[in-house]
């Protein structure tokens, strides 16, 4: 890959970095609590939860870092934190 | 070469009255250079301002120390800088004076007298000589001419204020050119 | 590139943040609010950090950095360009405290005072996180960082936050408001209405950072809502000047608030200090007083 | 259209020719003059751009980078404690590939504070990645603006510049300068094409920062088009004389230098005292002659071995003190070295800093120190105070 003049990018390049890796606790979603508030994917600093199909939250666990912010936030108590099985 | 220093107070005008000159000399088809000595001075402190003449493109920089002619635009300067330093054997000084000076003046020169501010307040209204002395300059030495005065005045002022000047230019020009400084 | 229509995010995955960052989530709602007609100007700091190690940018709209404390004044030149050129993207700085409150206090009162049509927006999380948690101007007081550490004769920081959005207010800034990762709806709502405010306004979100701060990173928004709820923090906005508009609140003591971070831990060791968390409360009465944020009871 | 004017309103000229869409700066002295003038131009309409009334170099030259990056040819000027203030900002410029033009009016650094001229100050920054011009001359100032702009724009250099006169020895110096017309420079210099720039409809990250895996290349290709600036100078500065009779093909340019046995170099104002001292000199059956070194950055090392190769002595006039370094000027440092090989003995002789005057006189007692072989020392010191 040639050098881009004055250390400049295009966007897309962040993704070949899965911070998913990074994960000790993986949040696990129990979709009958769920009321598809949109609270998680709203407030992922990943920003790696999104809506499925049905409205249900998706995650792409190539990116969660399990910071467990969803969980913590979860209105409906829906997502669970479990020890990653490694 | 033909070179000229110029000795004022801060607020007289010695660099506007030296990039005039230079301005008229070019205008006269003669190469020239105008330069302050670069200082922080204030209104009313001594200062110098320089301009060369040449039939050719002026590549020298440093400042003059042997002046074919010098200005003084204040008489009061002579008490306070030696503003003869270095002037050439035959050079020419122009001196703006009111008085009959005599003490202190140095030999093997030409010495000019003229009342320049009594003509600038005369002209102008305004005791602002710079623009006066160089109708004498233009016919002490011949640099430049009258007419290339009145050119660069023309550039430098707005119309009115561009004319009392030349008047004023002129007046000291005749007196000089008449011998009667 | 335009806006991905299901979610239009402008800030992607893979970069480098902690779990759980306020500054990132922070980035994530002020890009989703700013979309994608806009250039962002990047103050060096945290987040400049974790979101562009060449060649992975996390950002999907133009964005430039250039040093720690210009960022206001690259942003002015961006907006010069734009406007010659006729463009009309928004231009928005996002840089952190350090860059806003300090260093860069010299460009951005240039900018200010010059009346360029940007957005500034400080990423407040009370330290300089990405050299290792030194104070700055926005520690609050009491705060124990590596450069205002708290010890046998210091209780930590000494001074209590500088007023910014008072001083770019007193530039004459049409815009200044407060807001928080906890209030994320709050946040873009003031964004939005920033950038299409024309003038240099200005936006402190508050963005709570688990590692400079000591919580669980699952916790980065309820410890901005306990900064809400004690009045630690205010939600406000000045319009011209003057405060039109704050978030009111119950509020509860500080206390809490305190406890919930390893930054006020000495406060409580080996017994509540009880003379400095009343001067905390202190500060945090003189913000309700000022903010205008507690409810009323009603007669 | 040859007109006399003040050294700094032929610059400001210049650099309107060039249409800047943005100018930003902050006024010092003695480079104040410039940004005045491209003021009142920019009030009068004769200049069509933007005039950001910084309020510091810092800001100047960082706004610069940010107009730049949104596709606006910019222009900045300063000098001194400017320069050094926006130090900073001048290797990210560099770093960033911004191609800004920047005059800067010569002066001395404090402290002590000192307004006049030398040249400590552009010389300081020689590693920032900025080429480097010095003007003897309005009239090399003047063109050397042209110059740096198609210089630095062009894709394969994307590099800045600093267009270097001596601060009052020319910014304040009234003499004739020839004027290009809009429509020459037009025809010379294209209009702003970047390379790449800020644009939502093409999103690009500008300034991100580079890990050990990828700072080290990004440093050897700023190198490399630095080196290949010496080309791009030699081709613009060619095609530049072909059009307006004054050629800057040469990244230095010699005086009178066949059969020389001793060569002075020198850069800026100082070359035209320098040639007056030679002509006297060559009068007098003396074969001296001068190297005017133009371009600071890129270093002209072929050049200057070629230039100096038939000669018996160099002695260098530095307006600026490598403060503890071996050879007492940069310059000095940097000649020595491109005539390694050649072990011509090359002499390094600082002196005219801070304003000091420097005369004929002068010029002619560092030729017979370079014939005694004195080295490394000042000229123009009053010793009666030391």
């Amino acid at each position: 890959m040639a050098l881009n003049v004055g250390c400049a990018a295009a966007p897309g390049k962040a993704r070949d970095n899965k911070t998913g890796s990074w994960r000790v606790f993986k949040p696990e979603f129990d979709l009958e609590k769920c009321n598809k508030c949109g609270t998680c994917i709203m407030i992922c600093p990943e920003v790696c939860i999104e809506e499925d199909e049905e409205g249900y939250p998706k995650v792409d666990y190539d990116f969660c870092k399990g910071c467990g912010l969803c969980a913590n936030e979860c209105p409906k108590d829906a997502i669970e934190m479990k020890q990653e099985e490694k | 070469m033909r070179e000229l220093r110029i000795h004022g107070r801060g607020g007289q005008g010695s660099v506007t009255a030296a990039e005039l000159i230079a301005t008229a000399a070019f205008k006269s088809k003669v190469y020239s250079q105008a330069f302050p000595a670069f200082g922080v001075e204030r209104r009313g402190a001594p200062v110098q301002a320089f301009v060369r003449f040449d039939d050719k493109k002026i590549r020298l920089r440093s400042q003059i120390y042997e002046p074919d002619y010098i200005i003084v635009q204040d008489s009061t300067l002579i008490k306070d800088v030696d503003v003869f330093s270095g002037l050439k054997e035959g050079g020419i000084a122009i001196i703006n004076t009111e008085k009959d000076l005599e003490a202190g003046l140095p030999e093997g020169v030409k010495i000019i007298k003229i009342d320049a501010t009594s003509i600038a307040l005369e002209v102008l209204g305004l005791p602002i000589e710079n623009t006066t002395l160089m109708g004498a300059f233009a016919a002490a030495t011949g640099e430049i001419e009258m007419a290339a005065i009145e050119e660069a005045l023309k550039e430098r002022f707005p119309l009115p204020l561009a004319e009392k000047n030349i008047a004023a230019a002129k007046k000291a020009y005749e007196i000089v050119k008449g011998g009667s400084a | 590139m335009s806006c991905d229509e299901k979610t239009c995010e402008f800030f992607e995955p893979g970069h480098r943040a902690c779990g759980g960052c306020g500054p990132a989530l922070a980035a994530r709602l002020i890009t989703r609010a700013t979309g994608e007609n806009t250039i962002i100007v990047a103050s060096t700091g945290c987040m400049e950090v974790f979101s562009t190690p060449y060649p992975e940018t996390a950002w999907k709209t133009p964005w430039i950095h250039s040093l720690f404390q210009n960022a206001a004044a690259v942003a002015s030149g961006v907006e010069a360009s734009i406007k010659r050129q006729g463009r009309d993207e928004k231009v928005v700085v996002i840089a952190g405290d350090g860059a806003t409150f300090d260093i860069g206090i010299l460009c951005i009162s240039g900018a200010f005072e010059r009346g360029h049509d940007i957005t500034y927006i400080c990423y407040d999380n009370e330290a300089y996180m990405n050299t290792g948690i030194q104070r700055s101007g926005a520690t609050p007081y009491d705060a124990s960082t590596t450069t205002s550490p708290a010890g046998k004769y210091s209780t930590g920081n000494q001074r209590p936050k500088k007023d910014l959005p008072a001083i770019l207010a007193a530039h004459g800034s049409p815009y200044v408001a407060t807001t928080s990762i906890a209030t994320p709806k709050d946040l873009m709502d003031k964004v939005t209405r920033a950038i299409n405010t024309e003038g240099p306004c200005y936006i402190q979100v508050h963005t709570p950072c688990c590692t400079g701060w000591g919580f669980d990173g699952a916790k980065t928004m309820e410890i901005g809502k306990m900064a809400l709820d004690c009045g630690l923090w205010a939600n406000f906005e000045m319009v011209d000047g003057e405060i039109v508009k704050s978030r009111k609140v119950k509020r509860v003591p500080v206390e809490d608030y305190l406890k919930s971070q390893k930054r006020f831990r000495h406060l409580f060791k080996p017994q509540p200090n009880e003379a400095e968390i009343a001067k905390i409360q202190a500060i945090a009465d003189r913000n309700a007083e000022k903010y205008g944020i507690d409810i009323k009871p009603k007669k | 259209m040859l007109q006399i004017m003040e050294g700094s309103h032929a610059v400001a000229e210049a650099v309107r020719l060039c249409r800047p869409e943005v100018v930003s700066a902050y006024p010092i002295t003695p480079q104040t003059h410039i940004v005045e003038r491209l003021a009142e131009m920019v009030a009068d309409g004769d200049l069509d751009g933007e005039y950001i009334c910084v309020e510091s170099e810092f800001s100047a030259l960082s706004s610069c980078i940010g107009a730049s990056a949104a596709g606006s040819r910019v222009y900045s000027a300063t000098t001194s404690q400017g320069l050094a203030f926006m130090a900073e900002v001048v290797f990210n410029a560099a770093g960033m590939r911004q191609p800004i033009i920047m005059t800067i009016a010569n002066r001395a650094l404090g402290a002590p504070l000192n307004i006049w001229n030398d040249q400590q100050d552009s010389l300081f920054l020689r590693d920032s990645g900025w080429m480097q011009f010095y003007a003897e001359d309005a009239q090399e100032a003047t063109d050397l603006h042209f110059l740096a702009y198609k210089v630095a724009e062009r894709h394969d250099i994307l590099l800045p510049a600093f267009v270097c006169f001596d601060g009052f020895i020319l910014s304040h110096t009234f003499e004739p300068v020839d004027i290009p017309t809009q429509e020459e420079i037009d025809a010379y210099l294209p209009a702003f094409n970047p390379y790449q720039r800020l644009d939502a409809k093409k999103p690009m990250s500008f300034g991100m920062y580079a890990t050990p895996d990828y700072y080290q290349e990004f440093r050897y290709e700023i190198n490399a088009a630095m080196t290949r600036a010496k080309d791009a100078i030699r081709e613009t500065g060619k095609e530049f004389g072909e059009m307006f009779g004054r050629d800057y093909s040469g990244l230095v340019e010699g005086y009178r230098l066949e059969d020389a046995d001793t060569a002075i170099v020198a850069l800026g104002s100082i070359c035209g005292t320098i040639k007056d001292a030679i002509d006297e000199m060559r009068d007098a059956g003396e074969k001296v002659g001068l190297l005017k070194i133009r371009s600071f950055r890129p270093f002209p090392a072929e050049e200057i071995k070629e230039a100096l190769k038939g000669v018996s002595q160099v002695a260098v006039l530095e307006k600026n003190i490598n403060i503890g370094s071996r050879m007492l000027g940069a310059v000095g440092l940097e000649v020595k070295d491109a005539v390694y090989k050649s072990g011509i003995p090359v002499y390094s002789y600082v002196g005219g800093l801070g304003g000091r005057d420097i005369r004929k006189k002068d010029i002619k007692q560092l030729v017979d120190w370079a014939r005694e072989g004195r080295n490394d020392c000042f000229f123009g010191l009053r010793e009666e105070v030391l």
